[in-house]
C-alpha cells in the first residue's frame, strides 16, 4: 500500500532524467520506457536460461545417460529441476515479463498519449521485486540439495515434505520466488489498469484504445482476481515446508488437494494472461500491415471480456483424473469445451481482417501470421484434453506437452517475437535489418513444428511426462518412439542455434541499425507520433485523440492511413 | 513541491487517480484474504473436532480488539472529513489517532498470543491454531503496513500537503477494520 | 485403437471413439480456418496499384462469415461434450458389478498390489502381495481401491486407458475389465520425485486357466511377518 | 470523460481532497455510526453466551455482514462512489464464492462419488498378512508386450 501513496514521482515531463546520471537512468528510472526494457531483457537472459535447460534435458530424453555437452551426465535428480525450472521460467520470467510488463509498460502510456504510468515508482519497485524473484530463483538452484524438483505445479505432499522431494531448501527458495514475482506483478497490474482507465489522452474514448492496451490490461484483471487465493496458498506451503503445519499433510487434517484447486484458480487465467497480450501486439501488427481496420474491433473486445469470464470457470479441467470428486468433471468439462466459442470467434476475427487488405510480409507481418496458424493448433488439440473422457489417457502424456507448447510458444515467443520486431524502430531508433529477419523466422518456425508434432503421436502411444529414461517402460522403447524423441531433440537444437542470428540481428541493429523515422510502418496509433526514441516524457506536448485506431484506407483521403491525433 | 507526471492528474474515470487504485489494490486483498478465509471455512466445516481447539481462543480479548479498530477507522474518517474542510493539522492529530489505534491492537494482539503459546497452542499445534495464527498473523501484518503509511501521510497532512492522501488510507484502513470484523466471529465467536 | 497402442479393456473403445470423433469435429474448423487463411492471404497480398478496402466488420454479407461458424462450433462443442461426458460416466462415475477387487499401494517408487487370492475376497488371510506386477484374469469386473503412502502418483495403464491419481490420505476406487490377454505396462503419470521415472509396472492379463495356476501357487496363508511394502518395495525394486 | 491535464496540481490548499468530478461526501455523523457499531459488537458478544447455536450464528455472522455494510457504506463512502467501483469490489467477492462452491466438494466433505478420505489406511495395510511373491525373475519378460 505504501506505494499507492506516491503518486508524485518525478521531475516535469521532458527534463530531469535525460541529465542525470548512467545510473539513475537506466538502473534507478522511473521511465515506463526504461523500466520496459529492463522487464524485456531480464526476460530474455531469463529465456536463455530456460532455453539451454530444454536443450539439456531433450538430450537427455533422446540419448539416455550420454554426457550432455556444456553440462555433462544428467542425474534423475537434476532432469526434474530442470523439466521445473524449465517450466517456472518460461511461464512466470519469460511470458508475463515480456508480454505483460515489457510491453505493457512501453505501450499503455504511449498509447494512451501520457507521459508516464500514474505510479511511475511504484513501476520501478514492482521492477525490483520482479529482479528478486529472479535472482532468488537462480540462487535456489546452487543451494545443497540442488533446485526444486517437484514440476511448476508443485503439487504438495512432494513440495512440502522435504523427505520427499529432497531438495527441502530449493522447493521454499522456489515458492518464495514466486510468491515475490506475484507481488511485482499486483504492483504492476495496479499501475496498468488505472493508467488505461484514468489517464488516457483528451478525447481517447474506451473504444479508441488499440487493442493491444485493451487486452493487457484485461490481462491484469484476471491476473490480479485470480493469484490472490494462490499468494495465500503458497504462504502456507512455505509453512508447510519449513515450520511444520499441516496445510496439505492429510494425516494432520489438511488435504493436498487444495493446493490442486488454488493453483489452477490461478493457473488457468494465467493462460489467458499470457495469451491476451500477444493477441492484442498481433491485431497491431495485422492491421498494419494489410492496411486493413480491425474486423469488428468491438466484437474483438467483446470476446476478449467473454474468454476472461469464462476462464474463471473452466480450472478444474487440469484435475480431471487428480482425484477430485468425478462429478465436478462433468461442470468444468461443459465450460471448457464452451470457453473454445469466444477464443474460436476471436482466431475467425483476426484471420477476416486480412479479407479486402493489401498484405505486405515484412518480419513482423509474418511473426504475426504465424502466431494465427500455430495457435489454431494449439486450441484445437485443447478440446482432446477439455473432453473429460478423452482426458482420461490424454492426461500427463506428452499429448499435454504438445498442446500447451503448441499455445505458450506461438504466445511467448513467436507474439514477442512480433512484437519486438514491429515496435523495434520505437524502442530503439533504429531499424532491423529485414533478411536476418526472415532467415529467423523460417528457422524457428520450422523446427519448431518437428519438435512438437511428434509429441502429439507419442501422446498418443502414452508416453508420460517428466520421465528422464524411457527405456525403464519396454512399451515406450520401441524403436519408432525413440526416432520420434531424437527427431524433436534434432530440431529443438536446430531451432536454438537460428536464435543466434536473431540476437546478432538484435544487438547489430540496436548498434548500427539505419536511422528510424517517427513512423516507419505509417500506422496510426498514438505511439508513432512521438519521436523514435521517445524522450523522456514521450511528447513535447500532449496528443488529443480523433479517432479509433485503425482508420486504414479510409474512404476519400489520398493517404490510406489515420493517426488518431490528426485533426480532421 | 515537484511538478508532476501529467497522467497521474488525468482522471478519464472521474475518479480520482489516486483512490482508483485503493480500490484496485483492495479488490487483490479481497482475494488474497478469500483464499485464507475460505480454505479455513472449508476446513472448519469439514472437522467438527476443530471447534475443542477453537473454544481456547479468547472472545473478550477478540472483542476488545474489534473495539479498538472501529474506533480507530472513526478517528481515520474524521481524519478525512478534517481534510475536506483543508484542515491538515487536524487530519494529522486524527491519523496519529488512528495509528494509536493500531498500536494498541498490536499490543493486546502480542499479550494473547504470548499467553497462548505458554499454554502450548502453536502454530504446529493442530489445523485450527495453523489457520488461526496464519489468518490473524496476515491481517497484523497489514495493519503494521497501514500504520507504516499513515504515519507518513499524516506527516504530509500536517503541513496541509497532499490532503486527498487521506481518504485514501483511510480507505485502506477501514478495509482492514472490515477484515477483522470477520476474523472476529470466525476465529473467536464460532465454537 | 491409437496408433500402435493395443487396446485391452472394456471402455478402451469407447476412449478412442471419443478422440476420434474430437478430431473430425475439431479437425474440419482447423482445415477450414488454415485454409481460409492461406487463401486470404495469398489472395489479397499486396499489389501495385490495389488500395485495401475500408471494411468495419459490420457488412451484414461479411459478418455472416463470423456468425454462422459461431453457430454451428457451438453445435460441435454439444456434440463432444455429450460424448464425453458419456464416456466419462462410464469409466468414472459407474461401478459394474465386482468379480474380484485388487488394492493398489503407491509410494516412493514402487507399486504394491494386493489380490484377493484363493477365495476371492481381499483382506483376508490368503491375499497374495506381489511388488510392480498385476495379475488380473481376462474378462473379468476388477474394482481396485487406490492408496498412496506418502505423495501423489497415479495409475496409468495405456492399454487400458485408464488413469487415475492416488492422493495420499484418501481411497479412491474406481473399475477396469481386461479385454485381452498379455503383459503391459503400468506406469505413474504425477510426477513424485527423482524415481519418478523408474516408478513403473506391469500388468499380466492371464486367461482363467493361467491365472488360476498363478493363485494356487502364490496364495497360501502367510505366517505373520514384514509386510510386502516394507520387504520388497524400494526404489530398487522397482524392475529393472 | 474528459481528460484534465490541465487540472491544478493535488494538495495545494482547501477543498484539493477532491479530484475531478468527485462528489461531496454528505455530513454524516460519524460518531454516532461507530456508536451503533459498538452496540452491534455488544450483541455479537453477548450472542453465543445464549449457548443457542442459530442465535449464535445470526448475531455473529449476520452481525458482522451488518457491521462490514455500515463501515463500507459509512466510512468508505461506497455509497456515493462511482458504480464501477461497486462492480469491481461485488466481482471479487463473487470469484470467492465461487472458489467456495467449486473446492467445498472435494475439500470439505470426507467422501464422494468414488472416492473418501482416510488418513489412517495405513492401518489396514499393516493388519493384513501379506505372502510375498517372487516376482522379481519375471519369467513372462521373454514374451512382454506381445499379446
Amino acid at each position: 500500500m505504501a506505494e499507492i501513496a506516491h503518486e508524485h514521482g518525478h521531475l516535469p515531463a521532458g527534463h530531469g532524467h535525460a541529465e542525470s546520471n548512467w545510473f539513475i537512468k537506466y538502473l534507478w528510472s522511473t521511465d515506463h520506457k526504461v523500466i520496459s526494457l529492463q522487464y524485456m531483457f531480464t526476460g530474455m537472459f531469463m529465456a536463455m536460461i530456460a532455453g539451454f535447460m530444454a536443450y539439456v534435458f531433450r538430450m537427455q530424453i533422446a540419448y539416455p545417460g550420454m554426457n550432455v555437452p556444456f553440462f555433462g551426465h544428467v542425474s534423475p535428480g537434476a532432469y526434474n529441476s530442470l523439466i521445473t525450472n524449465h517450466g517456472s521460467i518460461m511461464v512466470f520470467w519469460v511470458a508475463m515479463p515480456v508480454l505483460l510488463a515489457g510491453f505493457g509498460n512501453f505501450l499503455i502510456p504511449l498509447m494512451c498519449g501520457c507521459d508516464d504510468m500514474v505510479f511511475p515508482r511504484i513501476n520501478r519497485l514492482s521492477y525490483q521485486l520482479f529482479f528478486i524473484s529472479a535472482v532468488v530463483l537462480i540462487v535456489s538452484w546452487f543451494v545443497p540439495g540442488g533446485g526444486f524438483g517437484g514440476a511448476w505445479t508443485a503439487y504438495p505432499p512432494l513440495s512440502a515434505v522435504g523427505k520427499y522431494n529432497l531438495t527441502p531448501m530449493g522447493s521454499s527458495l522456489w515458492v518464495l520466488a514466486v510468491a515475490l514475482e506475484f507481488v511485482a506483478f499486483l504492483l504492476g497490474g495496479i499501475n496498468f489498469i488505472v493508467t488505461a482507465m484514468n489517464a488516457r489522452a483528451p478525447g481517447m474514448k474506451a473504444f479508441d484504445v488499440p487493442l493491444a492496451v485493451w487486452m493487457i490490461v484485461v490481462a491484469s484483471l484476471l491476473f490480479m482476481a485470480s493469484v490472490g487465493p494462490l499468494i495465500a496458498g503458497a504462504v502456507m506451503l512455505l509453512f508447510d515446508q519449513n515450520l511444520g503445519t499441516g496445510f496439505y499433510n492429510p494425516t494432520r487434517g489438511g488435504d493436498p488437494v487444495l493446493w490442486q484447486h488454488l493453483f489452477w484458480f490461478f493457473g488457468h487465467p494465467e493462460v489467458y494472461v499470457v495469451l491476451l497480450p500477444a493477441m492484442g501486439i498481433v491485431a497491431e501488427v495485422i492491421t498494419v500491415f494489410s492496411r486493413k481496420k480491425m474486423f469488428g474491433y468491438k466484437t474483438v473486445i467483446y470476446t476478449v471480456v467473454a474468454t476472461g469470464v469464462l476462464s474463471f470457470f473452466v480450472w478444474a479441467h487440469h484435475q480431471f483424473v487428480a482425484g477430485i470428486d468425478p462429478r465436478m468433471a462433468n461442470v468444468f468439462t461443459v465450460t471448457t469445451v464452451i470457453i473454445s466459442i469466444p477464443i474460436a470467434e476471436m482466431c475467425f476475427l483476426y484471420i477476416a481482417t486480412l479479407y479486402g487488405g493489401s498484405i505486405t510480409f515484412t518480419t513482423p507481418m509474418l511473426w504475426a501470421l504465424a502466431f494465427i496458424a500455430e495457435f489454431l493448433i494449439g486450441g484445437v488439440t485443447g478440446i482432446y484434453l477439455g473432453a473429460s473422457g478423452a482426458d482420461i489417457f490424454f492426461h500427463d502424456t506428452y499429448f499435454v506437452v504438445a498442446h500447451f507448447h503448441y499455445t505458450f510458444y506461438p504466445i511467448a515467443i513467436i507474439g514477442t517475437l512480433a512484437g519486438i520486431t514491429f515496435w523495434f524502430p520505437k524502442i530503439f531508433g533504429k531499424m532491423m535489418n529485414e533478411t536476418m529477419g526472415k532467415i529467423h523466422f523460417w528457422g524457428t518456425i520450422i523446427p519448431f513444428n518437428f519438435i512438437f508434432i511428434p509429441m502429439f503421436f507419442l501422446g498418443m502411444e502414452g508416453e508420460h511426462r517428466r520421465i528422464y529414461d524411457y527405456t525403464n517402460f519396454p512399451d515406450l522403447a520401441n524403436p519408432w518412439a525413440v526416432s520420434m524423441r531424437i527427431t524433436s531433440t534434432v530440431a529443438l537444437v536446430v531451432m536454438l542455434l537460428f536464435q543466434f542470428i536473431f540476437l546478432f540481428n538484435f544487438i547489430y541493429s540496436m548498434l548500427r541499425g539505419p536511422k528510424a523515422e517517427k513512423n516507419p510502418w505509417k500506422s496510426n496509433t498514438l505511439e508513432w507520433t512521438a519521436d523514435s526514441p521517445p524522450p523522456h516524457g514521450n511528447w513535447r506536448e500532449m496528443p488529443t485523440v480523433y479517432r479509433g485506431p485503425y482508420e486504414y484506407a479510409t474512404p476519400g483521403r489520398e493517404t490510406d492511413y489515420w493517426p488518431q491525433d490528426e485533426r480532421a | 513541491m515537484s511538478v508532476k507526471t501529467i497522467a497521474t492528474q488525468r482522471a478519464s474515470m472521474n475518479i480520482p487517480t489516486g483512490r482508483l487504485a485503493v480500490w484496485w489494490v483492495l479488490v487483490s486483498e479481497i482475494v488474497i484474504f478469500g483464499g485464507v478465509l475460505v480454505s479455513y471455512l472449508m476446513h472448519r466445516l469439514g472437522h467438527p473436532e476443530w471447534g475443542e481447539q477453537a473454544a481456547y481462543t479468547n472472545m473478550w480479548i477478540g472483542a476488545t480488539n474489534t473495539f479498538v479498530l472501529l474506533t480507530s477507522s472513526l478517528s481515520a474518517v474524521l481524519a478525512h472529513q478534517a481534510a475536506e474542510k483543508g484542515d491538515g493539522p487536524k487530519a494529522a492529530r486524527l491519523l496519529y489517532l488512528t495509528v494509536l489505534g493500531g498500536l494498541t491492537f498490536l499490543v493486546i494482539k502480542s499479550f494473547e498470543w504470548t499467553h497462548e503459546i505458554r499454554e502450548g497452542f502453536v502454530l504446529q499445534s493442530g489445523g485450527f491454531w495453523s489457520y488461526y495464527y496464519t489468518a490473524a498473523g496476515l491481517h497484523a501484518f497489514h495493519v503494521m503496513a497501514g500504520m507504516g503509511v499513515i504515519l507518513w501521510v499524516a506527516n504530509d497532512a500536517k503541513k496541509n500537503q497532499e490532503l486527498h492522501r487521506v481518504e485514501n488510507v483511510g480507505i485502506y484502513w477501514h478495509f482492514v477494520d472490515i477484515v477483522w470484523i470477520f476474523l472476529f466471529p470466525l476465529l473467536y465467536i464460532a465454537k | 485403437m491409437l496408433l500402435h497402442l493395443p487396446s485391452a479393456s472394456t471402455y478402451s473403445g469407447d476412449v478412442d471413439g471419443l478422440v476420434l470423433w474430437v478430431t473430425l469435429l475439431t479437425g474440419f474448423w482447423f482445415f477450414a480456418a488454415e485454409g481460409m487463411f492461406f487463401w486470404l492471404m495469398w489472395r489479397f497480398r499486396a499489389r501495385p496499384g490495389v488500395k485495401s478496402q475500408y471494411i468495419t466488420g459490420k457488412e451484414p454479407h461479411l459478418k455472416q462469415w463470423i456468425n454462422v461458424p459461431h453457430t454451428i462450433i457451438l453445435v460441435f462443442d454439444v456434440i463432444i461434450i455429450v460424448m464425453a461426458v458419456r464416456v466419462w460416466v462410464k469409466v468414472k462415475q459407474t461401478m459394474p458389478p465386482a468379480d474380484d477387487t485388487v488394492r493398489i499401494v503407491s509410494e516412493q517408487w514402487a507399486w504394491t498390489f494386493e489380490h484377493s487370492g484363493a477365495d476371492g475376497k481381499i483382506d483376508t488371510g490368503d491375499d497374495v502381495w506381489t511388488s510392480d506386477t498385476l495379475h488380473v484374469e481376462v474378462n473379468k469386473t476388477y474394482h481396485f481401491m487406490l492408496q498412496s503412502k506418502d505423495v501423489i502418483h497415479s495409475f496409468f495403464v495405456p492399454v487400458f486407458r485408464l488413469k487415475q491419481d492416488a492422493i495420499p490420505g484418501r481411497t479412491i476406487s474406481g473399475w477396469f475389465k481386461p479385454t485381452k490377454t498379455g503383459t503391459y505396462d503400468i506406469l505413474c503419470a504425477e510426477i513424485c520425485g527423482i524415481g519418478h521415472g523408474i516408478m513403473g509396472g506391469e500388468i499380466v492379463i492371464e486367461t482363467p486357466e493361467q491365472h488360476a495356476l498363478w493363485v494356487s501357487q502364490h496364495s497360501v496363508v502367510a505366517d505373520a511377518g514384514a509386510t510386502a511394502a516394507d520387504s520388497t518395495t524400494t526404489p530398487a525394486g522397482a524392475k529393472n | 470523460m474528459t481528460s484534465t491535464a490541465h487540472a491544478p496540481a493535488h494538495g495545494t490548499a482547501h477543498g484539493s481532497a477532491h479530484g475531478p468530478g468527485d462528489a461531496h461526501a454528505p455530513h454524516r455523523n460519524y460518531v454516532r455510526i461507530w456508536g451503533i457499531l459498538c452496540a452491534l459488537l455488544v450483541v455479537s458478544v453477548v450472542g453465543p453466551m445464549l449457548g443457542i447455536r442459530w442465535v449464535m450464528l445470526i448475531t455473529a455472522f449476520g452481525v458482522a455482514l451488518v457491521k462490514a455494510y455500515m463501515v463500507a457504506k459509512n466510512f468508505m463512502h461506497l455509497d456515493i462512489e462511482k458504480p464501477i467501483v461497486h462492480w469491481i469490489l461485488l466481482v471479487a467477492l463473487a470469484l470467492m464464492v465461487l472458489l467456495y462452491g467449486a473446492l467445498a466438494p472435494d475439500v470439505q466433505k470426507g467422501e464422494g462419488s468414488g472416492w473418501k478420505k482416510d488418513a489412517g489406511f495405513h492401518h489396514s495395510f499393516v493388519t493384513s498378512k501379506p505372502h510375498e511373491a517372487g516376482e522379481h525373475e519375471k519369467p513372462e519378460n521373454a514374451e512382454h508386450g506381445k499379446p
